[in-house]
């Protein structure tokens, strides 16, 4: 099948127009088969997907604006690949653990809409088709958490809508640029990015498209000091949007990174890893430490996860084939681990409707497979070995130790960092006597978040133990971009730093 | 012999699974025999690779890939040879005593079936750790360990937090949360080492590092043995990142037996043991290893002295005992270190499952001054607990003298005669606190009657012969000292005396012989007829920081975790919310109040827009005048 | 000689002239008078224009100007008429519907 | 000859227009205006667009006044305009700027110099001739859109100034004094 990739971008919207039609008793079951459908699409696309090739492949393109270059242009790499899949098991799940009553039938084709934006964004290699799916992936978004959310919803909605376009604005006006330059330099209009791979572009536009690129990802990723919309998000959304949006959302600006600033720019990109390097220390270890003080579960989790996209940033400009294998591996893992982890986090708050820690205590004696489950994910984001967690940290810890040792040891005290503030919240709410008499009456689990929290935990064990399906296509493809960065590079420097940090020490 | 190490390594992972299927119901005796007979079979499969290592030399087999990624494989690889085998079979069986104890000491408890899982996963990590054949693999078992600790530590989550004049420790979870957080900082020191490896040898297998020793510089190899002995500082609850281990005592007994007497905390030494060709290129470490190790051991028998907690006590003189291992590592002696931390493995874990027994007996009271007189109810204990503590105070002709003694030996040979001198010392201090425990517990009144209303009896039969093989070995273990040094030398540097040193030898063997017998003199003087207080030394100074454990888990609280909350605090309070997000919110108003002023010139007279309307076209021609005229 | 810049001249002050009403009168029907004003010097500039370059493109926007000048007389003098009935006056201050 | 008569003309438009302008009474604004309507025409005649002079008087000063007289109809055209004219300095400033600087643009000799005629002047036609050549061949489309356009204007100007014409303006008022009498009288 041809269009294979097409079909995976716009069967959920398609269906999620169906769905206006759909009754509204009817409409979790439609959307649950149709997110099974688009999640057995994204896994024939990885059965039939050539591991061993580095390069793009089913790559769609039919011309739109032909006069600037604009064409509808898809393809999928190992790096792209596993994100898509994991997008469309994050929406699958996300919808069997729905526990929403309200509007459920917008909710479910805001969903679908969702989930056409965010498999779009990665699997698109046109950069304006790549911005629209980007800057639509924002108004299901708004709507869910505006419509969903806590009680300062539309305050978080609106911070988040406004900031995150603030940066893909700046994001636009960089490749707008970058178009023009390309046509400066080879006279035809293109937006294709495999297009604006081959350009080798002097280091004074480099570093400006990289700042302009970096407004855009660094926003969504987010990183510091540009997080603070993800707590208010995280906060007010409702379960499913906080799932997404940590699972999926925040790794499109990270891909955005390894996709646009790497390849294109790399000269810039290594001129700028301290830079950037110092940043994602501060976002390892400052939200860590804000983390730990916080009094909502929700939010330690937001600022778990704005410690970890920090590692995942640190991987991607570790510059070698370990550390960018690691930070894609990590993102995959962190969308599952802080996606079961909001999941679980929602399941309680179904029960009690709060989520403050004071709340709780002594949960797992009253809710054993609750406990559990929760230990297992929470063992996973501290990055347990064993656990899908470990692979990337490692990965990523390893790769940037090339680049700089003290650096990494500072990251690296996101173990211990991530260990203190998760084991708090840990100890808080599932340990000690059950001070609240309300929390004596708590449902353990039901079916159907066993099943929504199940697959989960499989997934994290199995990819802990043997992450090698996955991580073999994604260093195959990584490899191939590394490769071609070197080659790619300008300064004698920027090579001279990216093939260092893929050699291992020669013995004397 | 492949599936022997298949056998070995994963009959503890399927019993643990297989009780973890129970973990939510009630009481099931089943997962406690399939747990035990499957580590049984462990032993067994540990038993026969000894056997077959001993003929045959090490086993490798590789599993499979685990992570590959740019030039990094690193594969489930595991390799038995003497220092693996010898850890193995001391892991198997003193687990699988522990889990046949465990069978009477939780017979009430609730969480029966967890227990026996998490055990079983603990064993399980503690066999990844001693069989992989690179040092991912060791992180793993390392980690594992680390959360099987957590869990086993806090198994009795239900507590709840009291002050530290009430229980040290807090409460089991506090504890848990404490050992897994402390022993993670040294993690991190540990991956740091790998990563060296990594990047200087492009493989973390130990046969390639240790064959790539000689063409790595030595400042290099300096960092990655501190780098790995950090690690090994933090698993070994070496000073001072030791707090941990006295406040693991919150878990239930068997767990500090196997756990934080036998295995776990010996996994440090271990660590340095198998890295000897990297200590051995390093000695500055290595003594600096061995001095810290000497440190260690009188510290911990110092605070241990004057405690009266029956299982802290224990864990002090574990951390005594690790010192002396390392004592011994780091002086190059690495067969006398592991010898040691077998033999200390069989007696501890007898001592530790005494005091469960005691604590039974007791109803969960820990503290020694209660006791007294136990004798008569508990003899098998008594027995048990006696017969281990000669071997700690290191009396012939138990397991503990010939390990402990050659330690010393080894030390003089070395003519570090600080070292000897403090070990010395300590081996008096050992003696003396090991029976000021027995005699207060056992003999003397009883003073439990007027103190608690507890009505001691002793645990079932099989409870007792189940910790037969333990107390066996400790008697005769010592007598296997030269098979064992045989065997293990065909991996180890074999350690040779100087001649000089088999000359005085036996004078030293009396020297020490004298000061533990002494110790027990002393202890027997002071308290076997007996507890008479003393409240002039109890407020002594010395005292009190003795008991406050020289008040470093009180510094640890007061100047890093009450701090790092506090600057939390004030990073999330003030920094986050008042600065950073602040600025964003700032932008916003401004941008807000800018529309809100301006909003005013929408006075809806056309009249007015009209005059805006000019005032913009002179703009724009003043500029389009401008710019035509610059160009 | 008459240059195009004379013309051009002209036209650019009868434009400010027709732009002083529109800014200044309040009273709607002389807006409409300084409008036309104001587009009767764009005639000019265009007629001027076209004359110079002898090009009759010129002649045609003047052409097509006065035409629109038409349509918006009647199209504004009808909105007048409405205004008129519904305010009873043309003045411009006294219309703040839109007021922010 | 030509000279005078473009000073002559520029004088004439250039104070009538501003009569306009500044007249407070309608009456007088109108009529100036029309009259420089009429001079404008002049112009054209001196540029030698014959036909685009013919327009302007045909239909700035027959129908655009006429349209403007019958609406002055409909408001009270004989009282002096009273307006409060806040800020005429604002204004005179502005326009004075304006002109000022389209002067100083207009008189730079930097323009045109390269300009190429598209659609030259036919020799040996008149200027009518030529128009119309040009119109209806080349702006036939743009042409027959303004054509729409005009009476898309006249439809719309009958049907906004024909609404409620049958309720007189005057009629209205008494109506409503009436009523208001009446109410007043009920409040009494």
């Amino acid at each position: 099948m041809d269009n294979i990739l097409s079909i995976l971008i716009f069967f959920p919207a398609l269906a999620g127009l169906l769905g206006f039609i759909v009754d509204k008793d009817s409409a979790r079951a439609y959307g649950i088969s149709v997110a099974t459908i688009e999640f057995l699409l994204a896994l024939w696309l990885w059965m039939i997907f050539d591991g061993s090739n580095g390069g793009m492949q089913f790559i769609e393109m039919v011309p739109l604006i032909a006069d600037f270059g604009i064409s509808y242009y898809l393809g999928v790499d190992g790096i792209s690949l596993f994100i898509v899949v994991m997008a469309t098991l994050m929406v699958l799940l996300g919808m069997i653990g729905l526990s929403i009553k309200k509007d459920i039938k917008n909710m479910i084709i805001s969903l679908l809409f969702l989930e056409m934006t965010m498999v779009g964004v990665f699997l698109a290699l046109d950069a304006i088709i790549f911005y629209l799916f980007w800057e639509l992936s924002l108004v299901p978004m708004l709507y869910i958490i505006g419509a969903w959310g806590g009680p300062r919803r539309v305050y978080a909605a609106v911070k988040f809508f406004l900031y995150t376009f603030f940066g893909s604005l700046i994001m636009l006006v960089g490749m707008l640029f970058l178009a023009y330059l390309y046509h400066d330099i080879t006279g035809v209009w293109s937006f294709a990015i495999t297009d604006w791979y081959a350009l080798v572009l002097p280091f004074k536009y480099q570093m400006w498209l990289f700042i302009a690129f970096f407004f855009g990802f660094a926003i969504k990723v987010p990183m510091f000091p540009f997080h603070t919309w993800l707590p208010y998000a995280h906060g007010q959304a409702p379960t499913i949007g906080s799932v997404i949006l940590a699972a999926v959302l925040l790794k499109m600006g990270t891909y955005g990174f390894i996709r646009f600033s790497l390849p294109i720019l790399p000269d810039a990109s290594v001129e700028m890893i301290t830079p950037i390097a110092i940043l994602s220390l501060i976002m390892i270890v400052y939200t860590a430490m804000i983390a730990y003080s916080q009094k909502d579960m929700k939010q330690v989790i937001a600022y778990s996860s704005v410690s970890h996209m920090g590692i995942i940033m640190l991987g991607v400009f570790a510059m070698n084939a370990e550390g960018i294998s690691g930070s894609i591996f990590l993102m995959l893992s962190h969308g599952v681990v802080s996606g079961a982890l909001f999941m679980l986090v929602g399941v309680i708050y179904d029960r009690r409707h709060t989520k403050m820690m004071s709340e709780f205590g002594g949960l797992a004696s009253v809710m054993p497979k609750y406990a559990t489950i929760f230990g297992i994910m929470l063992m996973a984001s501290v990055g347990l070995p064993l656990t899908i967690g470990f692979v990337g940290e490692f990965l990523v810890l390893l790769g940037f130790y090339k680049i700089s040792p003290i650096m990494t040891l500072i990251a690296g005290s996101t173990i211990i960092l991530g260990a203190v503030y998760m084991l708090s919240l840990y100890k808080q709410t599932f340990f000690g006597p059950v001070t609240n008499q309300e929390n004596h009456k708590l449902k353990d689990l039901d079916k159907k978040e066993m099943m929504s929290l199940l697959p989960l935990v499989a997934i994290v064990v199995w990819l802990g133990v043997y992450p090698k399906p996955i991580l073999e296509p994604i260093d195959n493809s990584v490899k191939h971009l590394v490769a071609f960065m070197d080659k790619k590079a300008k300064t004698q420097e920027a090579k001279d730093i990216i093939i260092s940090t893929t050699l291992i020490r020669e013995e004397k | 012999m492949e599936n022997l190490v298949y056998i070995a390594l994963f009959a503890p992972l399927v019993g643990s699974l297989f009780a973890a299927l129970f973990a939510m119901t009630p009481k099931n005796l089943i997962t406690a025999f399939v747990t035990s007979g499957l580590l049984f079979v462990s032993w067994v499969a540990s038993s026969s690779l000894l056997m077959y290592v001993m003929d045959h030399g090490t086993i490798s087999v590789n599993m499979m890939e685990w992570i590959a990624a740019g030039n990094l494989t690193i594969d489930f690889g595991f390799q038995v040879d003497a220092i693996t085998a010898v850890m193995m079979v001391v892991v198997t069986t003193v687990s699988t005593v522990v889990h046949v104890y465990s069978i009477g000491y939780m017979e009430h408890d609730k969480g029966f079936n967890r227990f026996f899982s998490y055990l079983s996963a603990f064993v399980f990590s503690m066999m990844i750790l001693v069989m992989s054949d690179n040092f991912a693999g060791l992180f793993i078992g390392w980690e594992g360990v680390g959360v099987c600790s957590w869990l086993l530590i806090g198994f009795w989550y239900h507590k709840a937090d009291v002050s530290t004049d009430v229980n040290p420790s807090i409460s089991p979870s506090w504890a848990a949360n404490e050992a897994f957080i402390v022993n993670r900082i040294a993690d991190l020191a540990m991956l740091i080492g790998i990563f060296l490896i990594y990047w200087n040898v492009g493989s973390l297998n130990y046969d390639v590092f240790f064959a790539a020793i000689p063409s790595l510089e030595n400042s290099l190899l300096v960092s990655i043995g501190i780098a790995l002995f950090i690690g090994a500082m933090g698993k070994s609850a070496q000073f001072p990142l030791h707090t941990w281990l006295a406040d693991a005592m919150e878990g239930p007994t068997p767990v500090s037996a196997l756990i934080h007497a036998a295995t776990m905390v010996t996994a440090g030494v271990y660590l340095v043991v198998r890295a000897n060709p990297l200590y051995a290129e390093i000695p500055n470490v290595s003594l600096f290893i061995a001095y810290l190790g000497t440190f260690v051991a009188i510290f911990a028998a110092s605070m241990a002295l004057v405690n009266r907690d029956l299982k802290r006590i224990i864990a002090y003189s574990t951390l005594s005992q690790l010192g002396y291992m390392f004592a011994a590592a780091g002086l190059g002696a690495y067969w006398v270190a592991l010898f040691h931390l077998a033999a200390h493995a069989f007696f501890k874990a007898l001592l530790f499952l005494g005091a469960g027994n005691v604590m039974h007996a007791m109803h969960d009271e820990l503290d020694i001054f209660k006791m007294g007189g136990l004798k008569k109810a508990m003899r098998g204990t008594y027995l048990y607990m006696g017969l281990a503590s000669l071997a700690l105070a290191g009396i012939f002709p138990l397991a503990g003298f010939f390990s402990k003694d050659t330690i010393l030996e080894v030390a003089f040979n070395e003519h570090t005669y600080i070292i000897w001198f403090v070990l010395w010392i300590t081996a008096g201090l050992t003696a003396f606190y090991s029976f000021r425990q027995v005699f207060l517990t056992f003999d003397g009144d009883e003073r439990y009657k007027k103190e608690t209303d507890a009505h001691p009896h002793e645990v079932q039969n099989f409870v007792l012969v189940a910790m037969a093989p333990l107390a066996i070995l400790a008697i005769i273990f010592g007598f296997f000292m030269n098979p064992f040094k045989e065997f293990a030398t065909t991996i180890l540097p074999a350690y040779e005396m100087s001649e000089h040193t088999h000359h005085i030898a036996w004078i030293l063997i009396i020297v020490t012989t004298l000061i533990a017998v002494s110790g027990i003199v002393l202890a027997y003087k002071k308290y076997a007829n007996g507890l008479v207080r003393d409240e002039k030394m109890e407020n002594s100074f010395i005292y009190k920081l003795l008991q406050n454990q020289y008040y470093i888990p009180k510094f640890y609280m007061e100047f890093i975790a009450k701090p790092y909350k506090e600057i939390s605090d004030i990073l999330w309070n003030k920094v986050d919310m008042k600065v950073v997000d602040a600025t964003v919110d700032g932008i916003a108003k401004i941008i807000y109040f800018t529309g809100d002023k301006s909003r005013k010139m929408q006075t809806g007279n056309l009249s007015d827009y009209l005059n805006w309307m000019g005032v913009g076209a002179m703009l724009l021609i003043v500029i389009t005048a401008l710019s035509m005229s610059l160009s | 000689m008459i240059g195009l810049s004379h013309y051009m001249i002209l036209s650019g002050l009868l434009f400010s002239i027709g732009l002083i009403g529109v800014l200044r009168r309040k009273n709607l029907l002389m807006l409409f008078f300084a409008t036309e004003i104001m587009l009767n010097a764009a005639n000019i500039a265009f007629a001027a224009a076209s004359h110079y370059y002898g090009d009759l493109s010129g002649q045609m926007f003047a052409f097509f100007v006065i035409a629109v000048a038409a349509s918006e007389v009647a199209v504004g003098l009808g909105l007048l008429i409405v205004l008129y009935k519904k305010n009873g006056s043309l003045d411009l201050d006294n219309l703040t519907v839109m007021k922010g | 000859m030509e000279q005078i008569a473009f000073y002559l003309f520029s004088v004439l438009t250039i104070g009538l227009f501003l009569v306009t302008v500044l007249s407070n009474n309608v009456l007088y604004a109108m009529t100036s205006l029309a009259a420089g309507m009429v001079l404008i025409s002049g112009f054209f005649f001196l540029l030698g667009a014959d036909f685009l002079g013919v327009v302007q008087l045909v239909v700035y000063v027959g129908a655009v006044m006429a349209l403007y007289s019958f609406g002055m109809m409909f408001f009270d055209a004989t009282k002096d305009i009273k307006e409060k004219n806040t800020s005429s300095y604002l204004v005179f400033f502005l326009s004075g700027m304006i002109a000022l600087t389209l002067v100083i643009m207009f008189s730079a000799p930097i323009m045109g110099e390269n300009i190429i005629a598209s659609y030259p002047i036919m020799a040996g036609a008149t200027n009518p001739q030529a128009v119309g050549l040009v119109l209806f061949t080349k702006y036939l489309v743009p042409f027959e859109v303004a054509a729409v356009m005009l009476l898309v204007a006249m439809i719309s100007g009958i049907i906004l100034a024909g609404k409620k014409m049958d309720d007189s303006l005057t009629t209205k008022d008494e109506n409503h004094e009436e009523d208001d009498t009446f109410s007043r009288k009920d409040i009494k």
